[in-house]
């Protein structure tokens, strides 16, 4: 295939990652990359921030391996169990250094976003009036409705350095579809400096050419392509796995003890080479029961107009 | 029949939904209220997620507003920015759950932290849609469970505003909180007791109160829960996951 | 099938489009309804505004027969053609009688529409300094910056009274799929006070629930669904048909002559009772040459969770 | 091989493709300058039209911007909303092509009226998308037909500025107008020929141009079309819709 983006995780990482990039890693409860999380932890980046609606389990093992520095945010733990005692520990405590915490809502993420990714100076939205969020972000400014109507509310444009997407299907070159919430991969993307792509798996131009309203991002702005099947692991990618919800709960217990987190991420990141070692340690079993039945759309006719 | 506490809010919820059209769910115990409702009072209440999903018709309890079960078979699946913009900011939904970790007596909402903002006792998890959805819904209703640690005098951080100064008149704002104890309406912005659970008393609900909470004039003792109603209830979460 | 909204055309356009109302016809080279629009002329309304980016033949038609009073829009022509003769002549003549322009640029008019779409009351962007568009158009205003970087331009939201939007499918419910170009028919119809879903065909609930990231439009906005398959013509809808070239080329003679489109009209319009005469009218043998072959999307697997 | 002056201008505008990875494409000449430049210089080019297809690879000679055949086996389909902000706004475009019905000496743009705008003498089309594309795309490629009508002192109206007073140094604007004539680059913002296509003298060029035209020092002869350029072309269009 000509101009193939296809990469590992671990050049991909290693070299559009730097120290210090502000990295966002998005997925609305699907399509959270792990398998770039944990390479960012084998590889020990250092003073990333990391941008993210919802930083959860992925948040709390990078802030507990020391390799953010920041959030850029709007809601924080661990869904539906409750906190990111590792997080916590580092607000609330600078335990063992601090976190440094940007916070917005999630229309306030989204907005910033979707600033980034259309090269706008700002996006205007009707929130916050009345919270005290924009007295603790100073970023989030009130402005005029220029027509005279009541004053609204601003933020400014979110530009990654990086951002790294986990879609269920990307051609070599990048081109990425997604099903399921969409939710900000999209904006995310557009808004990077650089993007990887991380995907379930790879599949022929024919494939996305044969339904381009699908296509999410362009391969024009991808930088790199993994794939990485499994990767969301615990989260879910619709289609493909389910959200390993014990596992979410597991987090809980080891995630308040710093010396059982350590243990884990020696066991589960440090010792193993890549995803593909982590995916096969999860074992057959475990993937056998979070694999879905089948439910396939009902195709389109584009027509042929040839 | 005999039932708990939560059932008795999630009762009570469902029913403050009859004739709604759509609602914005939270998970847990609203997600509980509104398919309650979906088969009680509202039965083309349409359910609407933050994650994107629009007329979802899961076939499990999800157990997480991004549920894959929500996804299959929903009416339609949108980006959080068309979400945000076209349905919430636009007007359309009616009806939005919020939970708190702390509540006033005006219906503002703290769900961000515990202490001081820079130095927090308890770092809470913020916002998400919270401050959107409480000043873009067209209704709000606040499930919430009742004691001096949550129903507070003063919010340590207001998160998401409830019928503060800049709310002309009725527009907007929450207009029912339930919890263990009983339901408020907010009359002229203040959060007013109008029924007691069955079993609570006054006392027990001043108990709970950081202020001196109001009682409607006309305060009632809300409806037990029916058979039916609790029988639609166990039969949508029947390992009890969120009715503990 | 509970809660169907499926209408005839002529009650939906009757009852949903009185006299005055500011109506949206959007379809961006394909799904013009041009159905609606031959029923908008064949009941006679009056002083109705057209909004609309690319008033075409359509625009001609609807200026001709007197239903119209203005146009909101930014491009005007025959594309690939020529010029919009009776809209020329409304425009250059005041012949028969004045049209009123409201004129933005294409991204103006999709900021306009997705403003409206959003409940923002204004939409910022990057376009219009060193034009005169502002200048002929005092709704196109320069705003500043919160951030302190360089002004830019606003437009106001379009909140059309009705959006009449074609589509590829549609549940009886209202909730529509579209492929091919989307253009701003979603936009249009969530920026409306009142929505008609026009559609190629109706499908049960199940077809547009097998993929739920395919609906651009959803029931709960949708006043009316009307089937008219083939209404887009001498438009085209993608899979459907193929555009009538010959008839854009015929039209640029008949829009010449104000008799030959009062003629057009009567024949293609006045003297037929609905789409489907029209439909018939142009018989078998055009439809066969406007029809593609068949090409369709690879489905995905949303997966089976239950 | 001998060719036709429009078969000069596709030709010459073809190649000033060469290294350009995408273009937003117009219909017509722009089609076909951009089709040619894959099969020659710019085999990678992206072809991306303002209807919202990226990457399209069309099976038949395309006769609108939302020709079918653009979409069919296309890389991408995407909104009107997301084509302008996600890739023009955001400054993803190379090179952009716009037609002019008056072009001024600052490579400024008039498609909106002849006369005045209030009274018009000729109604033209408008801007669609031209005042963006010219404000926000890297580099404009003009091409039109040249005569005193068409390159004029001052427009009738600005509907997409050249190089005017707010466009800092090097930054935007068109950069290559190509003609029936010759070829214009733009020196500290003023059109200069610095080419004349084979035959044509800069008389010629003098009396087409309602203003006095500058001329490079170096001004050369444009190379005649290639037969290889020719017949890619030819085969392009081999109903010569646009090859008139």
């Amino acid at each position: 295939m000509a101009n193939s983006k296809v990469t590992s995780m671990r050049e991909a990482i290693g070299s559009l990652v730097p120290d210090g990039s502000v990295v966002s890693i998005e997925g609305f409860t699907h399509l959270i990359c792990f398998a770039a999380g944990h390479e960012l932890i084998r590889q020990r980046k250092q003073d990333l921030t990391l941008c993210r609606l919802t930083p959860d389990v992925i948040a709390d093992q990078l802030a507990a391996a020391g390799v953010i520095s920041g959030l850029v945010f709007s809601w924080l733990g661990n869904p539906g169990v409750g906190s990111l005692h590792a997080v916590r520990r580092r607000i609330e405590g600078s335990d063992p250094r601090p976190l440094y915490l940007e916070e917005y809502s999630h229309f306030g993420m989204v907005a910033r976003y979707t600033a980034g990714a259309s090269g706008l100076p700002f996006f205007p939205l009707r929130s916050y009036r009345g919270s005290d969020l924009p007295r603790v972000n100073p970023r989030i400014v009130e402005i005029d409705d220029p027509y005279g109507g009541d004053p609204l509310y601003a933020v400014p444009p979110l530009n990654p350095d990086v951002s790294i997407v986990h879609v269920q299907r990307a051609s070599a070159g990048g081109d990425a579809q997604v099903w399921g919430i969409p939710g900000c991969q999209k904006e995310s993307a557009f808004a990077a400096g650089r993007v990887i792509v991380v995907c379930e798996e790879v599949v022929s131009d024919e494939v996305i050419r044969s339904d381009p309203n699908r296509t999410l991002i362009p391969g024009a702005i991808v930088d790199a392509v993994v794939v990485a099947p499994g990767g969301c692991h615990p989260s879910y990618a619709q289609g493909y796995y389910d959200r390993d919800n014990p596992f979410y709960l597991e987090w809980d217990v080891i995630s308040r003890d710093s010396n059982l987190i350590d243990a884990w991420l020696e066991e589960w990141v440090y010792a193993l080479d890549d995803h593909a070692a982590y995916r096969t340690k999860l074992g057959a079993e475990r993937w056998s029961a979070l694999s879905p039945g089948d439910a396939y759309s009902q195709p389109v006719n584009y027509g042929d107009y040839s | 029949m005999s039932f708990t506490s939560t059932e008795m809010m999630v009762v009570e919820a469902a029913r403050h939904l009859a004739g709604v059209r759509n609602c914005f769910v939270g998970i847990g115990i609203p997600n509980l209220a509104c398919s309650l409702a979906k088969r009680t009072v509202a039965p083309d209440l349409e359910l609407i997620y933050e994650s994107g999903v629009v007329g979802a018709d899961p076939a499990r309890l999800p157990l997480s507003i991004g549920d894959p079960s929500l996804v299959v078979g929903a009416r339609s699946v949108t980006s959080m920015f068309d979400l945000f913009s076209l349905y919430l900011q636009r007007g359309l939904i009616d009806v939005a759950f919020l939970g708190a970790a702390q509540v006033d007596r005006n219906g503002s909402i703290n769900t961000t932290v515990l202490g001081s903002y820079e130095k927090p006792e308890v770092r809470l998890p913020g916002s998400g849609g919270a401050v959107e959805i409480a000043i873009n819904a067209d209704r709000v209703f606040i499930i919430v469970n009742q004691s001096r640690r949550t129903f507070v005098e003063k919010l340590d951080f207001v998160t998401s505003p409830g019928h503060v100064g800049h709310r002309t008149g009725s527009v907007g704002g929450p207009t029912v909180v339930v919890t263990q104890l009983g339901t408020y309406r907010f009359v002229e912005g203040e959060m007013t007791l109008s029924s007691l659970h069955p079993g609570v008393t006054r006392d027990q609900v001043f108990d709970a109160t950081a202020w001196k909470v109001a009682v409607d004039e006309g305060v009632v003792e809300t409806d037990s829960p029916g058979q039916d109603e609790l029988l639609a209830l166990r039969s949508l979460d029947p390992d009890r996951v969120y009715l503990k």
